[in-house]
């Protein structure tokens, strides 16, 4: 490790007190990011933290290194600048589900599409919570809100589901409160190449207290979720004994030891498959039908667009003719007046 | 050369050739002025096609026309009305015969004048000459497709190939009228098609062939002299606005040393500024074709956060898009340049046409007090040295700047004098590197009031920027009434300061005149014929035109103040009157007003002017 | 009641309830203000809260506050400063201390003042009183939180419950000061915890227990009395300028016999009104929570084609956003209204504080010669009335509508005397349904210039509609020059036609007046407050207050012209100041502004009036 | 039939010239919508095409129906405007690869995933044609074109995926010069309540002549793609003896009568089918690995946006007390000052 690894994750605090609401999952979540860098040895001056508008968005201001609040919806595509612009830097995107799947809908699929080497940390807490309680994409149908006293009509956007549509290539998901599962999953985002996005459940105590409780909730979480990893069998349960299998086109949920289900029926996670059916359907799994899904879906490598860039205006260069501006207005069609 | 029936002198001359949209007008025109250029004439071109990609043949909406305006002196404009109509068909020639100065000529393919092409272009008689009382003019009743197939009917070429060198035949007939050579032409057309010498050789032949039948009419057709101008010695070239754009941006990137980011979603008229620096990756330029145009600034913002030169282009709806994040730079005080190239509104409006206005937009256009500079270049040339400076005030001051062109200028070409870098002033890039011991984001130039520039990467400025209102001192986040006033003001005189800058408003006339012309941006070009030839008429008419609006030159109420009549003209119904009269409420100003997107023509200036000056 | 040490007699009196975020000051203040009302008291309500959701507890960031004005006569503004403060912890000492009228009561809870909350409030020492300075105020130290807890000692509640109660106890010691009765807040008590009937014993216990310490403390306490103020008879209702905004349209729906389609996507401090007419099911509205601020305008412009009475509701950064559409529903001519309740800009600035910085953005922020209707309301109760003349003209004239309302009367109340729809004016709907023989999509109704609404569904007038330029007289897509011409015109002309239709700009005050004080929307009770104040102290000053910005009133010239001193006064830079000077530059305009986020204070108005006077 | 079933496609034609260039795969779009309506028996009133800003985007002009040709992008938002205020109207939106992907995304997005009954046309012809060639979010990698005269460094959108991503139902896929074909999707289209996206492979002479050659090529077509319908098997070819056949996660191609397999073995298309797994790999497949799949790929039944705020708005007026704005004024908090 570098010299840079001594960093703390202290380091990685700003001077501005926190002002989420008590309870509130970001905080969690701060500190995973701030664990993770110092975990990668980030020094402070190479990470640009770029946000939009929500509570979630905040998070900039609470972080010692380049950051950047910008306007609600636009953080991808600031962020896309940024990176481009400097591929050098280690750029991060925080966003809530109204931020990147409201208002700023296009410019999160369009940088999955381009593949742009961005972190994206998405605080999913089905709601607008800096506006004080309006259902946003990811609520639930029939959820009532200030703005749907009598329940809303509309399907959610499923954020797995809508990053794969958009030819996504790095798709995780885990808890707030679960520092140390976090951490991991910021590290395996940041060492993948091109946009990752990690959907984190994250709970909002004020305008939509305990929303994913049924599955976060510790008396039952190890049964209602599945954390998976790559090479490893999904397994899942307090008592390790459930696991998931695939049954025609589906998956099933089927118990170690019942119906004469051995380990070895139980599917091996494969994050680096190119082909996305098993990753969308494991995104898609919603308690109670299935475990949720945690840890990381989809992971498979894919040309990065800033490094693209990079390497095509190197190829052009090394090959024009073209140096400089005076060679540019002096080439083609000139005549002289004298 | 024989001899001739008439030989008409000129100073300058307005030439148009028209046709329908396939008949490679564009390309022909094009030609056309470089050969007048090499030739030593100054000139100005400007094209002028359909709104439809290929519109219905024939008709007069599906005509496409490039007009070139050459002289022996300076020439402003691609002139008002033409003195020879290049027309291909019967409806180029119902569309522009409104445009002919009475006398001039008209070169008209009779073998397009059947009645299926009559009916489309509208005419209800066999005989459009007739028709539209076109008994003046010298008409050069030419049957070109005739002789084009003549001319090439022992080369072995399909029919097809055959009539696309119409153009050809045409532009040979027209050098002859104006006594040119040839050889630009011909070398072009080696190069363009040097992997199909069959074509070469047809397109050769049917140029000089069409030459040489002006040799054959000669009896009967009038021709053309015009000596070459006294225009500066030097190297040039022929460059329209939008590419200018695009090369000034260069010019900025390459003396700021700073590399050129452009964020941009294309939009007529000014996708081609886009799709010039798309091909410059030779350059090193960085382009992000972006899915929308707020994306497109938005990206720009990034990179501008980031280090690079960041701009971004568009058109008048492009820019009401963009208006929220303008006011994010303008929060952050972050240097960007934002390109409109105004076109005709509101809504989609007319989008191949010229207007301009956008100028209440581009000052107004946002919520909040959200001061930004705005520049407005006056023509296709000078649309190099505004993206240039629109960069370097930029970068100097930490501002969003907003460059207004319009798609008159964007279209148009000048020939332009190749610059040399090292003449051009440098640009000082703010950024802070070594460790400044009370620094802090908002730390500020006392001279220009702007903050400096520390960029990701460099150690020990790490920052946050965002559109919540900043402590003027900390930078930190402030809901504090004080401070919110304070920084109100900061962001106002951050801008005006930038008038210690640029330069003073020049007034072209006397200080006595009887009547100040002002303008502003575009229409440059017909302003200045119009007040230069009122004043070779003996009237005495001054022109002030702006190219800084924002903030206005220091000396501008001391120039108004001088004059007791002024008229503002501009394409829209008077914005910048409108802003004058809140700067200096204390004058008056008469308003002349086009909105037709169409430019102005010298002839209703100067009418316009004359009833003024006799009021 | 027992005999009290003094009663101080008063006209009218400004409360103020502040406390942690969390210590239900805003329901403290609304039951307060309800009881006044009901006891027959003009009153004015401003709440104060964070930017934050949940500020951290006890320090001032974290303060929320809630003011109460009431008088015997009629009140026009929530109060600069209080007479009484009611501070639940020191940061609500130490934020509100400095709005203090001389001689002014304050109640605090000597409880919260520990150490730990001292610190947080940034005192140095234990005694903030002193500290301050606040010697000269009527302290009354009340120990709120052990008085809350002993009252409630014995019923079994938990501790987190009892704490809760506290502000019933502050509101009873408040009715206490003021000799109101209870009975309001008991049944609204009874009312919200109907289901938790230990919730009611308790906080009815603890109101009673709070007016009961008063008659305790009245030997050393001054109390309050007020006469009920001689307003309009009838039924009234408490009302914010937000839920008058949706209630507004919810009566110009009935009364046009139109749908309500809303279209909107939240952003403080205009979300209210989405979640108003979110739970208006009832009334058949239907409202559509769109993805972003465009898809919010979009889907009303669409409800509107389809023949819906059509409004989009936001803040600043929302209609920089919906610029672009604005413009195509210009050219297509369809009604619809865009409410923009203004808040501090640029930017995001300060999205919780007031501002009227949006009306160059509401004249000018789209691309093009764009031209809207655009109205501001003055307060919360006529935001009711300006909605309803918004639809009205909107649907009347066929154009885009900008409504101005701003954060300040947004969320402020007045009583509000409930109307008769049958006392309110028509709304007639220009809808096609018989066939007429040469109808065509852009014939006009002549004295309006505005054009018919042929709506989807309705047999024979199937046509369309879009953002390019149209004919005339056809609707057809138009490239034409002179038709655009004539368009820009009639689109301009036709928003002027409103200013036949709309009341004619009152002045209060004399037509000799020294001193006209000019004002536009959410300023209007602070502004006359001020000039009635002054010319009630003998000053000869006028006020012309504008609700139509464009087009103005046809009287306005005239009504300029009476007065040497004209003084515009705004929560801006000088926009209307300037827009008053495009358009009348005949006269002078002084100006006076403040951009701090705040409204004016009557006291400074009316010094700044008084040095104008003096001049 | 009813009476208005004797409407003939040309009562759908406006008396506009149509501007298109001539070859343009749009001109035959235009027929198959006005045949599509004409069959359908619609009458000219009770239709509202809306489209946005490009070449395909004109066309509303050229129908004699209502029509709106509105700003670039916003297309899917003025149409759900237009049919959430009358839902008893026929609408359709027209929209190009630029208009609906590129601007427009996220209201393309919403629109689905809200699934208001709209009939969406999508122009494919990979390429922006209105600002005359630059390269569009369906271009492919490496596509050149006036704004990326190296190649472009994107992948591509594929609208099927990007439709299922987003919660879609229904997606259909055809080609501009198959006019029946196109005709019968359309028919489809209308029948299915909900958002249908039919997305047709269109030909821009000008700018990307022939970018879909490969496939809609007479020569080959049959065996280039493949005509999918629903409880059919998924046959293809010529000579009729290709198939798919589901090769673990995968689908595979196979020859009837090699390998030992036989019609039987051949999947049945089931375009109702919930699970989006199969649609997703129908929908992306691609020539040369596949053939491309043609006709009804997804028509699922759902919740739809538009009857469901009628039927909130219904079920809530049933119950409330509040009738007129006098009920609303005079409910709640109120005094009397007399
Ligand atoms: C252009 C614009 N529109 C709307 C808003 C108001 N707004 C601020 S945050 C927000 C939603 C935030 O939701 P989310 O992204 O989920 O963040 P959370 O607060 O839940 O963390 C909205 C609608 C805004 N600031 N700017
Ligand atoms: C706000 C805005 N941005 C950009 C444009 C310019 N523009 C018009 S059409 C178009 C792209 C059209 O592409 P597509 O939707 O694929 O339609 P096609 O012309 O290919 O049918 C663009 C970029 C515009 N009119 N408005
Ligand atoms: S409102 Fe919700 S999301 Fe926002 S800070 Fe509070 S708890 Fe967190
Ligand atoms: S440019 Fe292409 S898409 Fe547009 S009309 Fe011509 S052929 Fe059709
Ligand atoms: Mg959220
Ligand atoms: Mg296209």
């Amino acid at each position: 490790m570098s010299v840079e690894s001594q960093i703390k994750f202290t380091d990685f605090k700003s001077d501005q007190s926190v002002k989420w609401c008590p309870g509130c999952g970001d905080h969690a979540i701060l500190n995973s990011v701030q664990k993770a860098m110092a975990n990668l040895g980030y020094s402070k001056e190479e990470v640009a933290v770029i946000s939009g508008i929500g509570c979630s968005s905040r998070f900039p201001y609470y972080m010692e290194t380049y950051g950047f609040h910008t306007i609600h919806g636009r953080g991808s595509a600031i962020a896309s600048g940024v990176k481009v612009a400097n591929p050098r830097l280690k750029v991060w995107q925080i966003t809530g589900d109204g931020d990147a799947l409201a208002i700023g809908g296009n410019h999160f699929i369009h940088t999955i599409r381009r593949n742009v080497d961005l972190n994206v940390i998405l605080f999913n807490n089905q709601i607008y919570g800096l506006t004080k309680g309006q259902y946003s994409p990811t609520s639930k149908r029939g959820f009532i809100s200030k703005t749907s006293p009598f329940g809303t009509v509309e399907s959610p956007f499923r954020p797995g589901e809508l990053c794969i549509g958009a030819r996504g290539h790095f798709f995780a998901r885990c808890i707030d409160k679960d520092l140390k599962h976090s951490v991991e999953m910021m590290e395996e985002a940041a060492a993948h190449e091109g946009t990752s996005i990690i959907e984190i459940l994250q709970n909002c105590v004020i305008y939509n207290d305990k929303t994913h409780n049924a599955i976060t909730d510790k008396a039952h979480s190890e049964d209602r979720t599945i954390k998976l990893e790559h090479g490893k069998p999904m397994i899942f349960g307090k008592d390790r004994n459930k696991g998931l299998v695939l049954d025609g086109l589906n998956l099933k949920v089927e118990t170690i030891g019942q119906n004469g289900i051995t380990e070895a029926d139980i599917l091996i996670h494969d994050a680096h498959c190119e082909d996305t059916t098993l990753h969308l359907k494991l995104a898609d799994m919603e308690y109670p039908d299935y475990p949720v899904a945690l840890g990381v879906i989809r992971a498979v490598k894919a040309p990065v667009y800033d490094q693209c860039v990079e390497s095509q205006l190197n190829d052009v260069q090394e090959v024009s003719k073209i140096k400089s501006f005076k060679d540019l207005v002096h080439s083609g069609d000139t005549w002289d007046v004298e | 050369m024989g001899k001739r029936s008439k030989v008409i002198e000129k100073e300058e001359v307005v030439v148009r050739f028209s046709g329908d949209s396939g008949d490679g007008m564009q390309l022909t025109g094009t030609l056309f002025s470089y050969t007048s250029a090499i030739f030593g004439n100054d000139i100005s071109t400007f094209p002028d096609y359909p709104a439809e990609i290929r519109a219905p043949q024939g008709t007069i909406s599906g005509v496409s026309g490039f007009q070139v305006h050459f002289g022996h002196s300076e020439v402003y404009t691609p002139g008002d009305y033409c003195d020879v109509l290049v027309a291909m068909n019967p409806a180029a020639l119902k569309a522009n015969a409104k445009w002919m100065k009475p006398g001039g000529t008209i070169i008209l393919d009779v073998d397009s004048c059947d009645e299926k092409n009559l009916i489309k272009a509208g005419y209800e008689t066999d005989d459009p000459i007739i028709e539209d009382k076109l008994g003046d003019y010298h008409i050069v009743k030419a049957p070109i497709t005739t002789l084009t197939k003549e001319s090439l009917k022992d080369m072995g070429l399909d029919n097809k190939s055959i009539l696309r060198s119409k153009n050809m035949y045409a532009l040979g007939l027209v050098y002859w009228l104006f006594d040119r050579p040839l050889d630009h032409t011909r070398e072009y057309i080696q190069k363009k098609f040097a992997k199909k010498p069959l074509i070469v050789e047809a397109n050769l032949k049917v140029l000089s062939d069409g030459y040489n039948y002006g040799n054959i009419i000669q009896a009967v057709t009038p021709s053309y002299h015009i000596h070459p101008a006294d225009i500066k010695k030097g190297k040039y070239r022929n460059l329209s606005g939008n590419v200018a754009v695009a090369w000034g941006f260069l010019a900025a990137a390459e003396k700021s040393n700073l590399q050129l980011f452009l964020g941009s979603y294309p939009i007529t008229p000014a996708t081609e500024i886009l799709q010039e620096l798309s091909a410059r990756k030779d350059l090193g330029v960085k382009v992000f074709q972006a899915e929308d145009e707020i994306a497109g600034i938005c990206t720009a913002i990034g990179a501008s956060f980031s280090g690079s030169l960041a701009i971004t282009t568009t058109s008048g709806p492009g820019l009401a898009l963009k208006g929220e994040a303008i006011g994010l730079a303008v929060m952050a005080e972050l240097p960007i340049v934002i390109v409109n190239v105004q076109r005709g509104g509101p809504s989609t409006g007319l989008p191949t046409k010229t207007e301009q206005s956008d100028l209440m937009q581009a000052l107004y256009g946002r919520n909040g007090e959200s001061p930004v500079v705005v520049i407005a270049a006056s023509s296709p040339t000078n649309s190099f040295d505004y993206a240039f400076y629109a960069a370097k005030v930029a970068v100097e001051h930490m501002t969003p700047v907003i460059l207004l062109t319009d798609g008159f200028i964007a279209n148009g070409t000048q020939p332009w004098l190749i610059p040399d870098l090292a003449d051009w002033p440098e640009i000082k890039v703010p950024f802070v590197t070594e460790k400044i011991d009370d620094w802090h984001p908002y730390l500020r130039d006392p001279e220009k009031l702007s903050r400096y520039w520390a960029t990701p990467g460099t150690k020990g400025f790490e920052h946050r920027l965002g559109g919540l209102e900043k402590d003027a001192v900390t930078g930190a986040v402030s809901h504090d009434a004080l401070n919110h006033q304070r920084m109100v003001e900061l962001r106002e005189e951050k801008v005006q300061k930038v008038a210690n800058f640029i330069p003073e408003l020049e007034v072209i006339g006397e200080d006595d005149a009887d009547l100040l012309v002002v303008g502003w941006g575009g229409t440059f070009g017909h302003l200045f014929t119009a007040v230069d030839e009122l004043t070779h008429e003996g009237h005495n008419v001054a022109l002030a035109h702006f190219n800084y609006i924002k903030p206005l030159p220091l000396n501008t109420k001391e120039v108004l103040k001088r004059y007791k009549k002024i008229v503002v003209c501009e394409l829209n119904m008077g914005q910048f009157a409108n802003y004058l009269t809140m700067n200096f409420p204390e004058f008056k100003y008469k308003k002349f007003n086009k909105v037709q997107g169409q430019p102005f023509t010298v002839i209703e200036l100067k009418e316009h002017f004359i009833t003024l000056l006799e009021e």
